[in-house]
């Protein structure tokens, strides 16, 4: 039996790998990628939660569903925005959207 | 429709008349036409309130009106005056009025008067009030015109003055703030009138120790303090005429009224307890300034100085609480508002002809300007306390009063504090004997013109107003006295 | 499904209808009916908001995951006020050559992100406000991006929709923590379950973190001088006033009606954010040069105050949160109003370019100056009496040291709002100096609004009593 | 006796209207207006000192005090109030006779020394202004409102020393006088105010009731380092007397006060402003006889040692108004001796008397004294002593009655300064020996330095004048006020003085000690013989007496290094030690500290400017760690 300790453990890693990478990562498209762990390990802690502990209704899950619709959503802005930049920046290295400052 | 709103109503129909028009004699003429009616309306408050005190002397304010305001916050608007609030009216409606005219020269007329009526606003509602809340409002309405009045008007490091003085009188109401929200929750009941919270509530030892501090500091900014008082010199100096003259004249007072008022008034235990401490601060005060002013080389600076210390001589007497040295203490506002404002009319006069302020660069003015020179030199007499005068009046009552008290400690430093009369000799004489005594030191001063008529009418007021002061005493001295028996009798029941 | 649900979603409702018949209309205008989109919009949204003072049914919808009471009502109405403002300052932005085209575009967005954020006051479920705080945020990004040929605008919007995206991140994580904690995501259900206990610490910290980011309260707030300056000026006049109000509102029922009993903890860690949001927002601000760059830092210092409204954790503190994010739409916008009009006159968003305003445009300088006085706390501007009652609502709480450093701290912003002073009063102008213009009829009735709004609301005393008749039980 | 107040009350009517209206008249009327005004106060001073002495002030055997006029003017508390008011008894009406007469004098001999002087107008405007004050000051009912015009007394003097207000050093000398006369007054303020606190009261009547009763108890007790409060109050008053009255160690103002007006120096500055000082202690003398009688002791040993000092001096001045300065300093610390050391009632009070005396005395011959130096300064245009001689042969009265104020501050019978200065010489006999042989010595120098400014004015070789500055004799403006003053100084001293002024205002009967009137007359005589040698003709004498006594010489002329002392405490200490580094606090602590805290917003602003780097990627970092960062602090604080 896989305990509830476990998800936490691996999700929690996820979190904190995604942020890892959101901080470190220089292409755009890979901190979205990072980013995308981060939301992933939120939905496995809520259908973890949900499964282990409130069992007879289903919140956490309904949760975890809306999640990844609106992360898609997010993502798809995300890129488009990335897309612009790439227009006027000639790249998508996150270190060169650092015009403004100060 | 009480007879004090319209000192706030007036300058506000004064502004609105001002934004409609911009040729220059219209401004002259709503001005003066203004300034006559609040020096009028003040007369006539004077009379009222005297039968009104005669048909009732027990009331502590009278002419008291009170309109709901916030009233979830039991926030009212309440106006009322006593003898005190009456007297600094009249000091205020003269200050403005001779201001009016020390201004008639302005550039930028339009803005100018507009930012001066909002000052006087401020100044009128913060006397006519007995609301913490309004008087709070008034209090910030009075400071922040002054950053433009001096920013845009100014000379010298008009800049770096201006911010200076707003920022630390800004500072010293952040403590007032602060004290003044303390008094609205610990008085017992949520109020901020303040004769119900000095009549029927009472404020709690172990608050009073915060909130007397907080508020008498942040008054004491405004008065002068030491050692936060380096605002005036710098501000004064950079200030046009007739700011310097309201500032120093009236609104330096609003400190030491304010001390008076909400420090002492709502505070007295804590005054009993604490009062030494600013006791202290306030003889350094008094004597610390007279010693700067006698080295200082810019006229400004040593008027500014003098403020220091003949203000820090209010503060002082306030804090020996009695009722002769508080007497003293509202007839040394008085004292010090007339004649500082005449010093900084004359100052201003003597600066728009020379161009120059330094002392070391006139001499002999006497002789070209006569008539500006025995003004100042009546003026000097003022301010070092000529019999005949208003600071004689009003530093001997100090003096005297501060005297009744028992105990080597404010004996001692009331001694000290007389030692400033000495003082205050030697940097005026200099200062006559510098620029206005002495051969003529520039060729080019030679051909300057006397005062102008207006000139001559702002400084004839005050002179008037100071020799009457100085001449009939008893009369000003009576009806502050009597207005300072509630409070003495609150500092005795401790 | 019960309809009368949508009933209560009455203004929802009617945000939805506007967009959609303004989505319709931007489909089909021609170039010729196009100069109507405008004016069209502004009156659609102007019905739409006085709609919204009309009385409302109160209730709870969707069991509990919306509700709306008198005192929803005002706040959204609040926000539509600030938006119609801010639309009533884009009509030059709009109709310049670069963005004539996206009129629709821009209307439509921001109209949505409203609506997300309508569903953050109203939500009584965690999903809920994290649905409505998303639906804000991700066209927000796009705003912030919207003037696609600048590359200020581009930077602002990766930005934002980078660090958004985290924040939500972080924000479903304290959620997770906090469903895991207490089972259940509805406020009513948590607050009887709430415990003082580390996993619902982590899951407060993570949602303050979350919301903490829109409110940009420090360490959350790097992206907004940033975001603020890149992006275009009635965007960031929106992001400044209507994001921020919306956060506030959704922290104040989240913080009042769920961790109410846990009060100490997330009191204790409001403290700490206020006194450090506003420090840090002054200590960055008086060295700005870049006046929409100043106001962002001014923005997170009035984040800051706002806090101390909250920390009381009462009636009079809610009132008079309230009653601040109103003063704060009237005082802000006006400022963005002026910096708007100069913007589209000379291009320039630097504070030298308002050196000397006052001698060639002394109607904006007057509009400007009340709207700094108002933010810097001055009678008889309205910031004056919003500043003083959210301290008699955190002195009610006994946080006498609090108000003091804060208002020391409204010292120094003093400060910087008056450089803002002196250079349209004082300095002298630059050679290429902000000729004398006209602004358009729409900015001016806006101008005109706020004015009023700055000096009236805080005068009548009608308005605070009325929020505080709104007998909110905590 | 009501109308007495009018003698207060024309002068400063007078002053108004001249100092108001005054530049709008011609000199003349201006003058003559001023003139006769102060004519109208003599009458009426000695109407009033008539009615006093023959008519209603004697009551029983004794001269009571009667106020014909007072009313409250200030009210500080119940009991403390400055009263406005008229005392008259039997000094204070002598005062007013003195004041009114040599107030006039100088009035009309102004019309003709001041003629064609800018500001002709102001200066009688300033002349009434200081009659008014010290008029005010001797009927003072109270001790406040004899500090309250002796301040109008102060500013008066001040203005008119400055009256050359063009000539920087008659600015300095008006400047010093007022301020070292500040000085003592803030010591007699606050002898007042410890004064009134224990005895609740100002009044003189009160004060000096029954023997001082009310002072002597209500002090009971109490001490300052040694000495009792009321020797510690008396003392300082004192100070304030001893300022006015130009006692050592504060007698340095009054030799540059001569930078005024000879006149005004007549006036102000030898008989009438001068011996306030004196008059005071007399006012008080009750009280510091019982209440103070160290201080009385004090005022003695200082009076005897500013007189022997001032006559040292007055021996080698070359200016012949100094000399007469330091002169006057001399006989006014007489006075003061007279005071500290005579007793209290009957015959003991011979000193009280005697000072009373002297004072009165001197009032006409120190006037005459100055009026005729002014005439002979009018007449050769200088001050210096070398530029005079031989003017006996052009000015004949003013010679004439030059002497007879010689012979009479020499102290030779019959003259008047003989019969005063013998009684001070008596009275200082009987109880201080050592006091009564210094002021025998000075009565010598006296002589000696007043024939010596004689001789050298009126004699002294037949100098030569040429044409055009040739000396004349003065117009009879100038010339009457002299021999009226002459006939004074001469008759003044055959008046019974002790018939009507006494300590305890019972009159006495006294006598010439002819034993102690030898005395003096020999050394009198002396000192005139010697002047007489050395400077009646033209003589290197003089030159060689000086260079034998060297040091000596050179301090005496130097006035004893004292004005380098004061120089020195007010220019170093005050203004280098004390105001300068309170300036340099000032803008460098106090403010520095207030601009110390801007600098240090500023730099902290742009410390943490790095935070703000623009990076995505750091402001993700900060935000995910100031998120832990919190939540731990939450859990583990």
């Amino acid at each position: 039996m896989i305990k509830l300790e476990f998800y936490l453990v691996i999700s929690t890693l996820m979190f904190f790998i995604g942020i890892f990478g959101f901080i470190t990562r220089k292409s755009m498209i890979a901190v979205l990628i990072s980013l995308e762990l981060v939301l992933n390990a939120v939905e496995i802690n809520f259908a973890a939660f949900n499964r282990f502990l409130f069992p007879h209704q289903l919140e956490g899950m309904f949760f975890a569903l809306f999640g990844i619709a609106i992360t898609a959503a997010e993502t798809a802005v995300a890129l488009a925005i990335i897309i612009n930049a790439y227009r006027k920046l000639g790249n998508i290295n996150i270190n060169d959207a650092s015009k403004m400052r100060g | 429709m009480n007879i004090l709103l319209l000192f706030v109503f007036i300058p506000i129909l004064m502004i609105g008349l001002l934004f409609l028009t911009n040729s220059m004699k219209t401004i002259r003429s709503i001005m003066v036409a203004g300034a006559t009616a609040l020096l009028a309306l003040s007369i006539v408050l004077v009379i009222l309130f005297l039968r009104e005190r005669a048909i009732d002397p027990i009331a502590e304010m009278l002419f008291i009106s009170s309109w709901s305001w916030y009233a979830p916050l039991n926030i009212s608007f309440t106006v009322g005056v006593d003898g005190i609030s009456v007297a600094m009216l009249m000091l205020s409606s003269i200050i403005v009025f001779t201001g009016v005219f020390s201004s008639w020269n302005m550039n930028m007329a339009k803005e100018f008067f507009l930012w001066y009526c909002l000052l006087s606003i401020g100044v009128y509602g913060f006397f006519i009030t007995i609301d913490l809340f309004s008087m709070f409002m008034f209090y910030e309405v009075a400071l922040i015109p002054m950053y433009l009045l001096i920013g845009l008007w100014g000379t010298g490091k008009k800049e770096y003055a201006a911010m200076k003085l707003t920022l630390m009188l800004m500072g010293g109401s952040a403590f007032l703030l602060v004290g003044i929200i303390g008094i609205f929750y610990t008085s017992g009941h949520v109020t901020f009138n303040l004769l119900e919270i000095a009549n029927n509530l009472h404020i709690p030892i172990e608050h009073q120790r915060w909130i007397f501090p907080a508020t008498f500091l942040g008054f004491g900014v405004l008065g002068a303090l030491f050692p936060f008082h380096t605002w005036s010199p710098d501000g004064h100096a950079s200030a046009p005429t007739a700011v310097s003259m309201l500032h120093a004249g009236v609104l330096m007072k609003l400190g030491g009224y304010g001390c008076f008022r909400v420090a002492i008034y709502l505070m007295p235990e804590a005054a009993h307890e604490l009062g030494w401490i600013f006791l202290i601060l306030t003889g350094i005060s008094v004597v610390y300034g007279a010693f700067s002013a006698v080295v200082q080389t810019d006229l400004k600076y040593i008027n500014a100085y003098s403020s220091v210390s003949h203000c820090g001589l209010v503060l002082f007497a306030i804090l020996m609480m009695n009722r002769t040295a508080m007497t003293g203490a509202i007839m040394q506002m008085l004292s010090h508002g007339l004649m500082t404002a005449l010093f900084f009319a004359l100052i201003g006069l003597i600066y728009g002809r020379t161009h120059t302020r330094d002392i070391r660069e006139m001499g002999g003015l006497m002789k070209i300007m006569p008539f500006a020179s025995v003004c100042y030199v009546i003026a000097g007499l003022a301010s070092l306390g000529l019999p005949g005068l208003s600071g004689f009046v009003a530093e001997m009552t100090i003096f005297v009063g501060s005297f009744q008290n028992a105990g080597v400690f404010r004996t001692v430093l009331t001694i000290i504090a007389c030692c400033s009369i000495v003082i205050t000799a030697v940097y005026i004489l200099r200062t006559v004997g510098k620029i206005l005594y002495g051969p003529v030191q520039n060729e080019h001063h030679l051909h300057l013109a006397d005062a102008a008529w207006y000139e001559k009418i702002s400084t004839v007021g005050l002179i008037l107003a100071i020799v009457f002061m100085g001449f009939y005493p008893s009369g000003v001295a009576e009806m502050i006295s009597n207005s300072i028996i509630p409070i003495i009798e609150r500092l005795a029941g401790v | 499904m019960n309809f009368s649900n949508f009933l209560l979603m009455g203004q929802e409702t009617g945000l939805i209808v506007v967009v959609i018949i303004l989505f319709f209309c931007d489909i089909f205008s021609t170039g010729k009916t196009a100069k109507w989109f405008y004016p069209l919009s502004i009156i659609l949204f102007s019905i739409l908001t006085l709609w919204g003072f009309c009385p409302k049914p109160e209730g709870e919808a969707f069991g509990g995951i919306f509700v709306t009471s008198d005192m929803t009502v005002l706040m959204k109405n609040i926000l539509n006020i600030a938006t119609l403002l801010v639309f009533l300052q884009s009509y030059r932005w709009l109709n310049s050559k670069e963005q004539s085209e996206e009129k629709g575009e821009f209307f439509i967005i921001t109209l949505i992100t409203l609506l997300g954020m309508y569903l953050m006051v109203s939500a009584n479920n965690f999903m809920m406000l994290y649905i409505g705080m998303e639906t804000a945020s991700l066209p927000l990004a796009c705003l912030a991006a919207f003037n696609k040929h600048q590359e200020k605008s581009a930077e602002a919007g990766v930005k934002f929709i980078l660090i958004s995206a985290l924040a939500s991140a972080v924000m479903l994580f304290g959620l997770s923590f906090l469903y895991g904690a207490m089972g259940t995501l509805y406020f009513n259900d948590m607050s009887l379950t709430v415990l003082n206990n580390p996993v619902t610490i982590f899951g407060l910290v993570f949602f303050l973190g979350g919301l903490g980011f829109k409110l940009s309260l420090v360490p959350f707030h790097l992206w907004t001088a940033d975001v603020y300056e890149g992006a275009p000026t009635s965007v960031t006049a929106y992001l400044s006033v209507v994001s921020k109000g919306a956060a506030t509102f959704a922290l104040i029922f989240a913080l009042f009606k769920v961790f109410g009993s846990m009060d100490i903890v997330w009191q204790n860690i409001i403290w700490w954010l206020s006194v450090i949001t506003i420090t840090l927002g002054n200590l960055f601000a008086i060295r700005q040069k870049d006046i929409k760059r100043f106001f962002a830092f001014s923005s997170i210092s009035q984040a800051g105050y706002i806090l101390v409204g909250i920390i009381a954790y009462n009636a009079q503190g809610m009132t008079a949160t309230v009653y601040y994010i109103l003063a704060y739409v009237f005082s802000n916008l006006a400022a963005f109003a002026v910096i708007s009009a100069v913007e589209n006159q000379s291009g320039k968003t630097s504070i030298a370019a308002f050196n000397g305003l006052y001698k060639s445009n002394p109607k904006l300088t007057l509009v400007m100056m009340l709207s700094v006085f108002s933010l810097g706390g001055i009678p008889v501007c309205v910031g004056f009496f919003s500043k003083l009652f959210i301290f008699l609502a955190a002195a009610s709480a006994g946080q006498y040291v609090l108000i003091f450093i804060v208002v020391l701290n409204t010292v120094i912003s003093l400060y910087y709002y008056l450089l803002i002073i002196l250079a349209m009063f004082i300095k002298e102008p630059e050679e290429s100096a902000v000729a004398t213009f006209k602004s358009d009829i729409y900015n001016r009735i806006g101008m005109l609004i706020c004015v009023v709004g700055i000096l009236a609301v805080g005068l009548v005393s009608g308005i605070y009593s009325y929020i505080n008749s709104l007998n909110w039980v905590i | 006796m009501e109308y007495s107040i009018l003698i207060v009350i024309t002068p400063f009517l007078l002053f108004l209207f001249l100092g108001l209206v005054g530049g709008k008249l011609k000199p003349n009327v201006a003058g003559l207006i001023g003139t006769l005004g102060m004519g109208l106060c003599a009458v009426l001073a000695y109407t009033v000192a008539f009615q006093y002495f023959f008519n209603v002030g004697k009551i029983g055997e004794s001269w009571s005090q009667i106020v014909p006029f007072n009313f409250v003017w200030l009210k500080f508390t119940d009991l403390l109030h400055i009263d406005l008011g008229v005392l008259l008894d039997p000094i204070s009406v002598m005062m007013l006779v003195v004041i009114t007469t040599v107030s006039l004098m100088v009035h009309i001999y102004s019309l003709g020394y001041m003629k064609g002087e800018t500001g002709f107008q102001r200066y009688y405007a300033l002349l009434s202004l200081f009659s008014f004050s010290m008029l005010g000051l001797v009927v003072a009912t109270n001790i406040f409102q004899m500090y309250i015009f002796w301040e109008l007394v102060g500013v008066s003097s001040y203005s008119l020393i400055g009256f050359y207000y063009q000539k920087p050093s008659a600015v300095a000398a008006s400047k010093k006088a007022f301020i070292v006369t500040r000085f003592a007054d803030l010591g007699f303020l606050i002898g007042i105010l410890i004064l009134s606190f224990y005895t609740k009261t100002f009044d003189f009547a009160s004060l000096t009731a029954n023997d001082a009763e009310l002072v002597t108890t209500s002090f009971a007790g109490g001490t300052f380092m040694g000495l009792s409060l009321a020797t510690w109050a008396l003392a300082l008053i004192f100070m304030g007397g001893a300022g006015k009255s130009a006692m050592f160690p504060l007698h340095i103002w009054l030799p540059d006060a001569m930078e005024g007006p000879t006149p005004v120096s007549a006036l102000i500055h030898a008989a009438t402003m001068v011996v306030a000082g004196v008059f005071l202690v007399a006012r008080m003398f009750p009280v510091y006889f019982f209440a103070a009688p160290d201080v009385l002791t004090m005022i003695a040993y200082v009076g005897a040692f500013t007189a022997l000092f001032a006559a040292v001096i007055a021996i080698t001045q070359t200016d012949i108004k100094r000399v007469l300065a330091f002169s006057t300093i001399s006989q006014i610390a007489y006075m003061m001796v007279a005071l500290g050391v005579s007793e209290y009632g009957g015959h003991d009070g011979l000193g009280y008397m005697a000072s009373m005396f002297h004072l009165f005395t001197h009032a006409f011959f120190k006037a005459l004294l100055f009026l005729g130096a002014g005439s002979v300064i009018h007449a050769v245009h200088s001050n210096e002593m070398k530029d005079m001689g031989n003017l006996r042969k052009y000015m004949p009265i003013t010679n004439i009655t030059f002497a007879i104020a010689c012979l009479a501050i020499a102290g030779i019978i019959p003259f008047s300064g003989f019969f005063s200065k013998d009684e001070i010489l008596a009275a200082a006999y009987h109880n201080h020996p050592a006091i009564f042989w210094t002021l025998w010595f000075v009565a010598g120098l006296t002589a000696f330095y007043m024939w010596r400014l004689y001789y050298s004015i009126f004699w002294n070789g037949d100098k030569k004048y040429d044409g055009h500055h040739k000396p004349h004799e003065s117009p009879w403006t100038m010339a009457v006020p002299l021999v009226i003053l002459a006939v004074f100084s001469i008759f003044s001293g055959l008046i019974p003085f002790a018939n009507f002024i006494s300590s305890d205002n019972m009159p006495f009967y006294t006598h010439i000690d002819w034993k102690v009137a030898s005395l003096s007359l020999v050394v009198a005589v002396t000192g005139i013989f010697v002047a007489r040698m050395l400077y009646r003709k033209a003589s290197t004498k003089p030159a060689e007496i000086a260079q034998k006594m060297g040091g000596l010489y050179t301090a005496s002329l130097k006035k004893f290094y004292m004005d380098e002392v004061w120089g020195w405490v007010t220019k170093t200490v005050v203004f280098r030690y004390i105001c300068e580094p309170i300036k340099w606090f000032d803008r460098h602590i106090i403010d520095g500290s207030m601009n110390g805290l801007a600098w240090v917003t500023q730099k902290s602003s742009t410390a943490i400017r790095g935070l703000q780097s623009g990076q995505v990627q750091f402001y993700t970092w900060f935000f995910v760690a100031g998120t832990l960062v919190i939540a731990l602090l939450v859990l583990f604080l």
